[in-house]
């Protein structure tokens, strides 16, 4: 069965690889390209923090840190000229995974609102060190003169549907990571930690150890997500490091769903695409926006792909009574 | 955590509807380009938040050029169309918008209303696209000033730090010497931008009067509500004239907060950004004589072109010209005057060809502004400095600074710099 | 880092005077907007990330009432009532909805709030700045005392807190009224047990904690720039004041408050370039020593 | 001896909570903690189990002082609980619980190749939910569980660590009569299988004086009594401190 499941997520995603791959050659529209790169960096960033809300029950409003220093990082590398785009990556990844360590070791031993409040602090003091540090990050004016992309082995990240295509993968990579550590024991201890902490303690589960563990590779998660953006805009700016973005990846979860694996790139897809289209025709988009998040938090009370499955699942269990439990929780592994 | 079925079903579902909305979105190709007769404008800009007149002025400026433009037939029978969005001052959301701009809805020229960061990001995009952008509110100077930054069909059309830090300087250092002010102080928000915009105005202040000596910095947030602390500080200090690089609604408050403590009494006030008349009118108590850079005047220059300008813009704007407005305004008829001369060609190059080194004469310049070709940046602009009044037009008694000592030392700045 | 000038700053009275009213001046504006914060959260449970917003329609709502009657208490009254409603139907409409649901559906509708807000203001009073001008009875020179020097809008501005506060804190102690709320934040079944109409008390109190919020707004519409987006800076300072004070501490909001309205006064003389860091820094250690800050209690919600 | 506490003392403030107390605990031995309401028998569970600090006295567990050691360490030397109201995870299933229990115990916690759940951890939950009985509910989830279902999932749950001891208060709480002779049933079953050495909190006399081998009596955080059940049934002072607290006792003694 466990094999069987791991099967059937790399096919999955290998058929959604292809999927996004074919994209840019059958709709040729490069704005599709930019708008799927956008949802890709964002979902990534949102998706990254729903380890930590939706697995692990921490509630992050400070992960926007790492999404800015992935950019930041990987832009300072390449414009130092002395790497390629894949060592940057690692080298990247790894910093922040350190950075994450170092703020995770102090964070996660708060609780509830206060793990909230000091992870949003840390952020706060990672943005005002971006804008201080002119010399180094370009102050407020972000990192500037563009990010380099020299090719490598063979591959031309100045095409855009190379980037796009390169950016398809490295998207399709973490989630495939993100989804076995969904599914690994690793994973499901840490479900163990958000329903009830004080109980999974009493099972000889380290909380704190594993609080900081899937806090790192949250982290890392979302420099990728943060060099991606970085790549596609051509720089990095102190606003990805801002409130606000971790506030975007938060109403991305909640839009969605934080319990079904994909709920976040759902709430990214929906959010984008509401914030597209109400922007072209108004000015006044935050109203809109407002209206549309009041009337989805008071009326369906869940997010909108929780609130689709729910809805799937009465009509079919409306079709057909006679479903057991047990088939039904044999099916577990799929999402 | 809900857990009743999960099945390879819902994915498909989930994944398969957002595809389907993703595609019926982008799938269908906006009709734009060659069969149209209209020619559309991108402005990305910022219309929400703190700054959002910035926006707004700009959006009503632009539209106001290529109105009348429209209103007078067009050229070669072709109209045109300003397609505005708002980025919401994000450098990543400016980068994707003018994308989308370009890509989706067609815009064949931009015009960039970004401020400071967002500036560089669609930078970045149009270098990439190849398209022709002006950029009209971004004054950091090394955005043109850089030989690294420069895009051959980008332009700016802005005023410039360097250029407002030579006039700024001279004009500080003739009343320093007049009024013997040596003990100055300066308070300007915490960004590149305020650190940057100051440190040229005290250096060349110091070029023209020697004697002047420099107290104190203070460095109070962007955006900062409160400035109490950095005016009671400027108490203690006691400085004899201030230099402040604030700007917008962040100076309409300083100003009021120092007016409780009567700090302009005693002390003389040199201000880049004052001059811009939403901000001179929102000032309940505006105090008398205090300096300011040119920003915009419906009296200066004191043309009927100007007044004419002034008066279209207010009848459509929701408030009175500013400085960006100006700017953009320029920065169309630099597009109006490439297109005539091209037909109403779209192709950028072309375009920016034409407008490399071109003149436009009314109604801001003298004698005209022109898009310097070696830097893609306008000289000539008006750049002067006034005192206030308590009364509309608010600011008088202009003082020209010349064009041609400000391109001496700009020449020498980018020597400095490594520019040159 | 200039401690020298700090001390002898200290040791002048005229600098002193004037520096203890800054810090009083920026505390006590402070401490209005975050004792509401802190209320709220205290008896309902709930973080209202709005309260920025409610600060905004405050001074927009004294701004358009001292327009139209060039009267200063009208619009002060107009501004604390006026959110004070706000407040009223943004509980019963809205916020009372997620009662009990996670924290993340209280940050969303908050969020839309926040969105909604900026843009029916810049809707109805537009994009540009906007300056209430200070009324006739304060445009008097700045008071000396002892060499130092405080304008008389922020003496009154300071008093007016200062009684408020106190108002607010003789009300949750000493009265009936107080001691059922403060039983409802401890225990609402059983308040509800004695009669009490538990849901138009929690209106209430969230009425009240808004309209400080207003209060705040029609104090510094006098002085302070009034654009969209305006309550975003003072809702960021009022959290770390509610976390350093304590979430639910009227009293701790009035510490936290001077104590930063003092490291801002005082750090800009003698270290300027650490008064953000400072500020990050204190919240930071308040949170890793004592979590629920200097005197709040533990709640587990 | 499995577990010994020797003159354990604990205080909160100017409450002294626990006085002296020293008890042994033989290995594979059933003993029940009794006393009336506040006689600090669960504080002496928190104690031993490393939730709270004494002030002084030691806690030998397997050879070892305990004391000083984190709940989590003493966890992991084989100490187990279960709890008054059943401490359980709402959104996972009974099966997933108890896997991911088993896997805590084998130390895979962290293993991030493999998907869950791991077969061989699997086999051990299935096991431990064939001894709870709870073969039609293993994949029923566990806030949807009846509360004795979810009492006895918490007990499985403490199973899964393969505990040498395994502390359990008050097993039947908030469980009809008949419920709890079906849930002490199974505890009693459960020690015989296991040969853990159970210590059990438990206010119904009926089911300490029938299964408890040893009878510990606390009263105001001291050791009142100590005895088998017939012992305890003629301790004067245990029927005097029940006495007009609790009827129950008396009534028991006098069934007898």
């Amino acid at each position: 069965m466990t094999r069987s499941g791991m099967l059937r997520d790399a096919v999955i995603a290998i058929v959604a690889l292809a999927v996004l791959v074919a994209i840019p050659f059958v709709f040729t529209k490069p704005s599709l390209r930019d708008f799927l790169i956008y949802v890709m960096a964002y979902g990534l960033l949102a998706m990254s923090l729903n380890l930590l809300v939706g697995l692990t029950g921490l509630v992050s409003f400070g992960h926007a840190a790492f999404f800015v220093s992935g950019a930041y990082m990987f832009g300072l590398l390449m414009q130092s000229g002395n790497v390629s785009i894949p060592v940057a990556m690692l080298i990247t990844v790894a910093g922040t995974a350190m950075l994450a360590l170092v703020i995770g070791a102090i964070c996660v031993r708060l609780k509830e609102i206060y793990f909230s409040f000091i992870t949003l602090a840390f952020q706060m003091f990672i943005h005002s060190i971006i804008l201080t540090w002119v010399s180094l990050t370009g102050g407020d004016q972000g990192l500037r003169g563009g990010i380099p992309r020299p090719p490598f082995l063979g591959i031309d990240l100045g095409n855009s549907v190379a980037l796009y295509i390169f950016c398809a993968c490295v998207f399709m990579i973490c989630i495939v990571v993100m989804r076995q550590i969904w599914q690994s024991p690793f994973g499901y201890t840490l479900r163990l930690i958000r329903d009830n902490p004080n109980r999974a303690n009493y099972l000889g589960v380290d909380i704190i150890r594993m609080k900081l563990g899937i806090f790192v590779i949250a982290g890392a998660m979302a420099s990728v997500a943060g060099m991606l953006l970085a790549l596609f805009v051509s720089g990095a700016y102190p606003e990805f490091g801002f409130w606000t973005t971790s506030g975007e990846a938060i109403f991305m979860i909640m839009l969605g769903s934080s319990q079904l694996f994909i709920g976040p790139i759902i709430g990214a897809i929906l959010l984008r695409l509401l914030e597209h289209f109400v922007s072209i025709y108004t000015e006044y988009h935050g109203l809109v926006l407002g209206l549309v998040i009041l009337a989805i938090v008071l009326g369906l009370r869940r997010g909108v792909a929780d609130f689709v499955v729910e809805w799937i699942e009465r009509r079919k269990a409306a079709r057909a009574p006679a479903t057991t439990e047990h088939t039904a929780c044999a099916k577990e592994g799929a999402l | 955590m809900t857990k009743t079925t999960k099945g390879i079903s819902r994915r498909r579902v989930l994944k398969g509807a957002g595809a389907v909305a993703g595609l019926a979105v982008f799938g269908t190709p906006h009709i734009a380009g060659a069969q149209a007769k209209v020619i559309k404008i991108a402005l990305p800009t910022i219309l929400s938040g703190r700054v959002a007149i910035l926006g707004t002025s700009s959006r009503s400026a632009v539209q106001l050029a290529f109105n009348q433009l429209n209103d007078a037939g067009g050229i070669n029978g072709r109209k045109f169309e300003v397609v505005d969005r708002d980025s919401k001052g994000r450098p990543d959301e400016a980068a994707k918008v003018t994308r989308d701009l370009v890509n989706n809805d067609g815009c064949e020229i931009v015009i960039d209303g970004e401020a400071s960061s967002g500036s560089f990001a669609v930078h970045e995009v149009v270098r990439d696209l190849g398209i022709l952008c002006l950029h009209t509110c971004s004054e950091t100077s090394s955005l043109t000033a850089d030989p690294k930054q420069f895009g051959k069909n980008v332009f700016r059309c802005a005023r410039q730090g360097i250029h407002d830090a030579v006039a700024g300087g001279s004009y500080a250092a003739k009343i320093a010497k007049e009024k013997g002010l040596k003990k100055w102080a300066t308070c300007s928000p915490d960004y590149a931008y305020g650190r940057d915009n100051t440190a040229e105005f005290l250096q060349y202040a110091k070029v023209f009067e020697p004697s002047i000596e420099v107290v104190d910095q203070l460095w109070p947030k962007l955006f900062a509500p409160d400035y109490t602390e950095s005016i009671t500080k400027l108490l203690q200090v006691k400085p004899q004239a201030v230099y402040s690089a604030l700007w917008g609604g962040d100076l309409v408050a300083f100003i009021e907060q120092s007016n409780l403590y009567r700090l302009f009494a005693n002390t003389a006030y040199f201000s880049g950004g004052l001059g811009d008349p939403p901000i001179l009118s929102a000032i309940k108590n505006l105090p008398v004589g205090l300096n300011t850079a040119y920003r915009y005047n419906k009296t200066f220059p004191n043309s009927p072109e100007n007044t004419a300008f002034n008066d279209a813009y207010v009848k459509v704007a929701p408030n009175e010209p500013t400085n960006w407005a100006w700017q953009n305004y320029a920065a169309a008829q630099f597009i109006i005057e490439a297109l005539r001369r091209t037909n109403a060609s779209t192709d950028s190059s072309v375009l920016a060809k034409e407008i490399a080194g071109m003149t436009v004469k009314q109604p801001f310049g003298g004698s005209g502004i022109t898009m310097r070709e070696s830097d893609h940046t306008i000289i000539n602009y008006p750049v002067a400095w006034g005192k206030t009044q308590s009364k509309a037009p608010w600011v008088t008694d202009y003082v020209d600074t010349e064009w041609s000592k400000i391109l001496e030392f700009e020449k020498q700045w980018k020597k400095e710099k490594g520019y040159a | 880092m200039n401690l020298e000038a700090l001390f002898s700053c200290l040791s002048s009275s005229a600098c002193a005077v004037t520096q203890v009213s800054t810090a009083l001046i920026i505390g006590m504006l402070l401490f209005m907007v975050a004792s509401g914060l802190s209320l709220i959260f205290g008896v309902l449970g709930v973080i209202n990330f709005a309260h920025g917003a409610f600060y905004m329609a405050g001074a927009y709502i004294a701004f358009f009432t001292y327009q139209a009657t060039s009267s200063f208490l009208a619009a002060f009254l107009a501004g604390a009532a006026g959110v004070g409603l706000i407040g009223v139907i943004f509980e019963r409409f809205v916020i009372s909805k997620v009662y009990g649901k996670d924290i993340l559906m209280q940050l969303l509708v908050c969020y839309a709030v926040i969105l909604i807000f900026d843009d029916l203001v810049k809707m109805v009073a537009g994009p540009e700045y906007k300056m209430m001008g200070m009324p006739e009875v304060f445009a008097l020179p700045p008071l000396e005392l002892a060499g130092g020097f405080v304008p008389a809008y922020y003496v009154f501005m300071i008093g007016a807190s200062l009684v408020i506060g106190l108002g607010l804190w003789l009300a949750i102690e000493k009265t009936r009224m107080g001691k059922i709320v403060r039983a409802l934040a401890i225990n609402p079944q059983m308040v509800g047990a004695l009669g009490i109409n538990t849901t138009l008390l929690y209106a209430a109190v969230f009425g009240i904690g808004s309209a400080l919020a207003g209060v705040a707004g029609a104090l510094a519409a006098p002085t302070r720039t009034l654009t969209p987006g305006m309550g975003l800076s003072i809702l960021i300072e009022s959290f770390i004041v509610t976390v350093i004070g304590g979430m639910g501490s009227i009293v701790g909001a009035l510490i936290a408050a001077l104590l930063i309205g003092f490291t801002r006064a005082f750090g800009a003389i003698g270290f300027p370039l650490f008064v953000d860091g400072m500020m990050f820094g204190m919240m930071a250690i308040v949170l890793i020593i004592k979590p629920s800050g200097l005197l709040g209690r533990e709640v587990t919600r | 001896m499995m577990l010994s506490v020797q003159n354990l003392d604990k205080r909160f403030g100017g409450v002294h909570a626990t006085r002296n107390v020293s008890i042994d605990f033989p290995a594979g031995s059933l003993t029940a903690i009794i006393g009336p309401n506040g006689a600090g028998k669960t504080t002496f569970f928190n104690l031993i189990s490393g939730a709270f600090r004494p002030n002084s006295g030691k806690v030998i567990f397997d050879g070892q002082d305990i004391v000083g050691k984190s709940s989590l360490e003493i966890v992991r030397l084989g100490m187990m609980r279960a709890f008054q109201v059943a401490e359980i995870f709402p959104s996972l299933t009974v099966n997933e619980a108890l896997t991911a229990a088993v896997i805590s115990h084998q130390r895979k916690s962290w293993t991030f190749m493999s998907r869950f759940p791991v077969p061989e951890a699997q086999t051990s939950a299935e096991e431990i939910i064939e001894l709870l009985g709870l073969e039609d509910k293993a994949d029923t989830l566990s806030r949807n569980l009846s509360h004795g279902d979810q009492k006895l999932l918490d007990i499985g749950l403490a199973l899964a660590m393969q505990p040498k001891v395994l502390l359990l208060d008050e097993p039947t709480a908030g469980m009809g009569p008949d419920e709890r002779w079906r849930m002490i049933g199974k505890v009693q079953h459960l020690w015989s299988v296991k040969k853990m050495t159970v210590l059990f909190i438990e206010h119904d006399m009926d089911i300490v004086f029938k299964i408890a081998q040893q009878i510990h009596v606390l009263k105001y955080g001291a050791v009142l009594a100590t005895g088998t059940a017939d012992e305890i049934r003629r301790n004067q002072d245990v029927i005097d401190a029940y006495l007009g607290t609790d009827h129950h006792l008396s009534e028991a003694i006098g069934e007898t």
